[in-house]
């Protein structure tokens, strides 16, 4: 072995860096419409290549074709829309909102619009998600008041989390919502004991998990699919596939894998790959795994292939690691812009009426930052209490407790 | 009244409660169908199902972050670790989620979640089935932290946890699991069928949590020990002759900070032990919570002793273990300080 | 959804429990010699099936077959027989010894024995393992005297981790074995460390990780995946499925997945499963995959089918939780007897010399637990001294350890 | 001699070790290309290679276990952990394993390898963002501890890390990256340009491990302090006029003792200040160790001041932050007793 040639030491990078050309020929894409949709009790091991291919629904001329098309009405649709839009202004205004100093902190989907306002639809009243930081579509496509998402991202005296809670780290049980954690992937396995709880109690509700594909990398994400596996607990496993963690390509977590979707055949999970970044086939998807999580077929693992146009958040500047073009190179488009073009194709909407909801989604928005101003922003104005330290860490306040809060003056 | 191990009295809890209310679950390594390694869990799945005992994957995260999703679905979960030594890949579930989810939810969600995990050494167990790791659940937020002494509180603290709606670790003397015992390694072992602490009601009864009890009133000094060492403690109190009053914490968090300032005011003197490594661990909790409330009646330093700043070693276990020697030596230094 | 059938809770049960009969009819055994070879440089993705068949040199005759054979000489399969013989003595007479309370704690091998003796010799001098508990057998292929497995078993004087190690937590860096863990697969991931240094430090040796089929639940098994993966350590991942954790059967902890091998191949890493009890193909699998290490090919995964006959620690019985006659049952045979009926097909052994061999074998296990006892045993004898405690923790002894040393009056 | 910050320090004290021994690797999450989101590894890819420094999964538990193998394998690992807040999934691998690999194998394996994790509150990071958990570190046999509290301490103490032959866990107090922090969070920031102990020098030198530095001698009170607490220390004494001793400790395990008990017999009087949760933290092992060694000194109760027993909070920062109306208000008591 002396005579061996030396080892090497192989770290993976991103096809460009800063000051290079955008380059995604490496992204092999598959005709909208030509990816099967095998029945929801397909064996797993028969539907293996899906993991490694791309369901597409939006063809490049807008229109809705294959196997996987027409889950949605024309309302549904347009509802659809509607969410994306505004999240994407919601998105812009609390940016901007963040950049004057009137909350800490801030991360944005912008590119992302598609995966959790549709897959939203898929699901059922009852249903949980247990989501991270960019699902915020999960709420707002569920009707959650956006003026109680500012009340939390300006920590004021409405904050339903009290100030306790770095901005944009929603909890709502009532929108099946789970509190967000700031630790990454621990979600994603308490996702999956919620859904053997629920199979435990013989209900009908399934939860629904979220990751992004950097922290795929981390271990819970592994105990999420031995458990999701050995007890075929109803739940979808979903992987959001933006591209970056924050300033690491999802090469670095993927490794030779070729795909995140992958990571589910060694476990005997169904895994799909599915463009992200089209309205439809996300919500198609989603549709089939719910079916499979309700029907007692257990777990399915969705990769959403999508590009985070943004920055990983405010504290964040993408140029620093990537082309500053590189998010118009993505060759899956803007979600908002296929929809709507779908939607024009389909004749239920036009260019005027797109500008019309885009001034209409606008106002709304800013008529509830205005409101939610109103109970004040992390520096000014109404402002949670002192007390609420040292209440709701446990139901009832433990004497050692009461003393601090007394040393506090409160 | 039945006598009963300290085991028997956890599966009694355990069976009390699952037959009470069918929100609880109970799972872990080994803990369906066998029952446990060391057998607290025997006879539940026969007797309420695999959907409500079941064996887990070796996957401790896995075991405490799906336990926090029942919970948080309003089960009531109460899980296994099979030796706290193997908490650790857990402790991120345990001290960065469950012990938060209430807060930060602000009680949307909850997370009513027991995890029982046998502690401490004496069984030869070497450095990975001897730990004591309770100051390390201590110091988080959150958490409740229980340590019973005898088959009596094991199931009256157990079932008081299963009811507590917010997380609650039990560390179990697995030393004490068949028997008392006090430290005397040489000794015939005794059992707890010799000991009135074996007695345990059947049925439903609580020990409420954060409440203390004195083992052993005196007047010349106070000693606050926990698990084990409360046996010790009796022990060393015993051969030295010494009038001390032993307390036992039963409750780390909450502490009965008010049993203890009383009786050190009257003794003016305390000595803490436990079996984990001395530096940081709980005892020093303790001692500062004494000086600070006691300082003016104080008539000397307040001791401690505890394992050496060491893991736990595999054939020198009996140099290594507080015992009643070492405590004995501790309380006669503190009365003639 | 409130009109959806209830949900169901499913949790995997062994075929049989006690008082059942054995049976292994869903272990689908293939031909000896019929599966393929494939040149070390193939694509992952070409060769994935390698991770659901079983690679088997030994014919149900006694023959080598197929492509796989032909790895080892006359001697080194005659050696290879005797390790695996001094190994199944060496763990009677410890098994004896802890029932006689001269040692705390043991564990043993039987019907395992090919995997750690065979793979030993497909590495070279200098290679590291990281094994688990029951890997004994690496350090008795490679020469460590057999007296100072039991001085460390013995906890004696002469214990060359001076007491402060449960017993058979060996611990030898000459012989390429990494100090064992109590703590489940935490050095599945450390093995890909020492790899990774070795291939940055531009050296030529290589790594094996060793886990049990039931700590593959673990997350640390997925840690190491990832980073094997990521950066095509030189590394050979071992996964040895003896049928059962403690009291759970694989199935808790394979889930709906089919093989173990299979979660290599979500990463991209070449996934290979071998019948364990065959000396030879454990072998040629190995010497297999040390050649890719070597090559810069990278991580190389290897699931070893075989069965612990006997229980899993001397803590434990398995007639709880497993039919008494269950090992008898199992279809890939002793992997002794396979060996030797081999050697004596191949016209190279009797059953005289076998029989004066074990005659020999057993004297020498004797022998070296002789001059053990010499030194000490748990209870008796010679011991480590009560300053190793504080010894050794750190390279210079801090104050406090020092004061507590005087304390302990050593 | 050059000003730097505390993030242009550790910068150069990586860059001065991986000059001088092929053997220093470091890695971590976005600390490769990038240089790390706090920019304390910028520039060390470009110089050294990729082989030397670079970007890792986000798995701390992989981050952790690899640099153990690779420690083991004799190079000398520097790791980072994004935040001490995420370093729960290392913990197994932290406290079981890096540990105890020397102690376990007798020597025959050993594991030079540091960890180097932002640590603190005062950014508004809220509960993910803001941990001191150096009591979780203290607490476990086998490791060493170190918080710098500016620039010339944390290059020197971190060389002294890299070059020590054991596990050692750097916390680095974030707030203090860009500059000294008093805790008035109201008042203009200051910059390390302006600070004497901005004051770095070049090349290669060492902090040793184990060496508290007084910062401000008095004889009234001894205050024990590291980390930012050593500059809300400072503000309290210049504000209440109270001539405190202040110890800067600087490393944790191993403590330099000495220099605390003769601080403390000669003013009789102590406090003791972290931002890390009050119960079971470092400060109560401080505590203790005073009383124990100080007793018959002490003229009143040694006082902690520390972060509440609750989970960081976002908005109310500065009513956690232990600031120095916090601090000083203690002293006074202190005095008073
Ligand atoms: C346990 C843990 N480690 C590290 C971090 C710091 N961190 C926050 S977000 C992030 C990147 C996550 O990337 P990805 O999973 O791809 O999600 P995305 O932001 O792209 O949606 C990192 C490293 C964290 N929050 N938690
Ligand atoms: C982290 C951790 N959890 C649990 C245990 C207890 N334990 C020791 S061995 C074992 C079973 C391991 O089974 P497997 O991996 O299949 O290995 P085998 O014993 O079959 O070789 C368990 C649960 C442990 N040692 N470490
Ligand atoms: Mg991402
Ligand atoms: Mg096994």
């Amino acid at each position: 072995m002396a005579n061996s040639a030396p080892l090497k030491f192989h770290v993976p990078e991103p096809e460009v860096r800063p000051g290079g050309t955008p380059d995604f020929s490496n992204v092999v894409i598959p005709e909208a419409g030509s990816v099967e949709r095998p029945p929801v009790d397909a064996e797993p091991e028969s539907i293996r290549k899906l993991a490694f291919s791309i369901i597409r629904v939006l063809n490049r001329d807008g229109e809705a074709v294959g196997p996987w098309a027409g889950s949605l009405t024309d309302e549904e649709l347009t509802a659809g829309l509607r969410h994306m839009m505004t999240l994407r202004a919601f998105d812009a205004r609390m940016q901007m909102a963040q950049r004057q100093g009137k909350t800490s902190f801030y991360m944005q989907h912008l590119g992302e619009e598609a995966v959790s306002t549709a897959f939203r639809k898929a699901l059922a009243k009852g249903d949980m998600n247990f989501p991270t930081y960019r699902q915020a579509g999960l709420l707002i496509a569920d009707g959650y008041p956006m003026v109680d998402m500012m009340n939390q991202i300006f920590s004021n005296e409405r904050d339903p989390l009290r100030g306790r809670q770095l901005p944009v780290m929603y909890s709502s049980r009532e929108h099946g919502f789970f509190t967000i954690s700031g630790n990454l992937a621990t979600q994603f396995v308490q996702a999956v004991g919620w859904a053997m709880a629920s199979a435990i109690s013989k209900d009908t509700r399934i939860a629904a998990a979220w990751i992004g594909d950097g922290s795929t990398a981390e271990s819970d994400f592994h105990s999420a699919l031995v458990f999701a596996s050995t007890y075929k607990a109803p739940i979808i496993l979903n992987v959001v596939n933006n591209q970056w963690a924050i300033s690491t390509f999802q090469g670095i977590a993927r490794g030779g894998s070729g795909t995140f979707a992958a990571r589910g055949i060694g476990f005997g999970i169904p895994s799909l790959r599915v463009d992200g970044n089209d309205f439809l086939a996300v919500h198609a998807v989603a549709k089939w795994a719910a079916e499979r999580a309700r029907s007692n077929l257990g777990p399915t693992l969705i990769e959403y292939v999508t590009y985070r146009a943004g920055a990983h958040s405010t504290s964040d500047d993408p140029s620093a690691y990537r082309p500053k073009t590189e998010s118009d190179a993505w060759p899956l488009g803007d979600p908002i812009l296929r929809l709507k073009n779908h939607l024009i194709l389909r004749g239920i909407w036009s260019d005027e009426r797109h500008k019309q909801a885009e001034a209409e989604v606008m106002d709304s928005v800013i008529a509830a930052q205005k409101e939610a101003e109103g109970h004040g922003t992390l520096h000014s104005g109404g402002k949670p209490s002192v007390r609420d330290i040292f209440e709701g860490l446990y139901e009832e306040m433990p004497p050692h407790l009461r003393r601090q809060r007394q040393q506090a003056g409160v | 009244m039945p006598r009963k191990t300290m085991i028997e009295a956890i599966r009694d809890g355990l069976d009390v409660m699952m037959e009470r209310d069918k929100r609880v679950v109970v799972y872990g390594e080994d803990v369906g169908y066998f029952g446990g390694v060391f057998r607290c869990t025997a006879g539940l799945q026969a007797k309420y199902g695999k959907e409500r005992c079941f064996d887990a994957p070796i996957n401790e995260s896995g075991i405490v972050g799906t336990a926090i999703g029942m919970a948080a679905y309003g089960l009531r979960p109460c899980v296994e670790i099979q030796f706290a030594d193997y908490m650790y890949p857990a402790y991120d579930q345990l001290t960065q989620e469950a012990s938060r989810l209430r807060y930060r939810s602000a009680g949307d969600f909850t997370c009513p979640l027991v995890v029982r995990m046998p502690t401490g050494g004496g069984i030869f167990g070497g450095q990975t089935h001897s730990q004591s790791p309770e100051a390390l659940f201590t110091h988080v937020a959150g958490l409740k932290v229980v340590v019973p002494s005898n088959p009596v509180d094991a199931k009256g603290l157990l079932i008081a946890a299963i009811e507590d709606p917010d997380p609650v670790i039990i560390l179990e003397p697995k030393r004490l699991y068949n028997g008392p015992f006090d430290g005397h390694h040489d000794r015939p072992v005794t059992s707890w069928s010799k000991h009135e602490l074996g007695e345990v009601p059947d049925g439903h009864y609580v020990v409420p949590l954060g409440k203390a009890l004195i083992r052993r009133p005196g007047a010349a000094v106070t000693v606050l020990a926990y698990g084990t060492m409360v046996h010790v403690a009796l022990a060393a109190a015993e051969e030295t002759g010494i009038d001390a009053e032993v307390i036992d914490l039963r409750t780390l968090v909450p502490l009965d900070l008010d049993t203890i300032v009383e009786s050190v005011k009257k003794t003016g003197r305390c000595v803490v032990i436990h079996e984990a490594t001395m530096t940081s661990g709980y005892g020093a909790e303790l001692v500062t919570l004494v000086q600070e409330n006691c300082f003016y009646h104080l008539e000397a330093p307040v001791a401690r002793v505890a394992g050496w700043d060491t893991p736990y070693p595999h054939a020198q276990e009996w140099d290594y273990f507080p015992g009643p020697a070492r405590v004995g030596r501790a309380l006669i230094e503190t009365m003639e300080a």
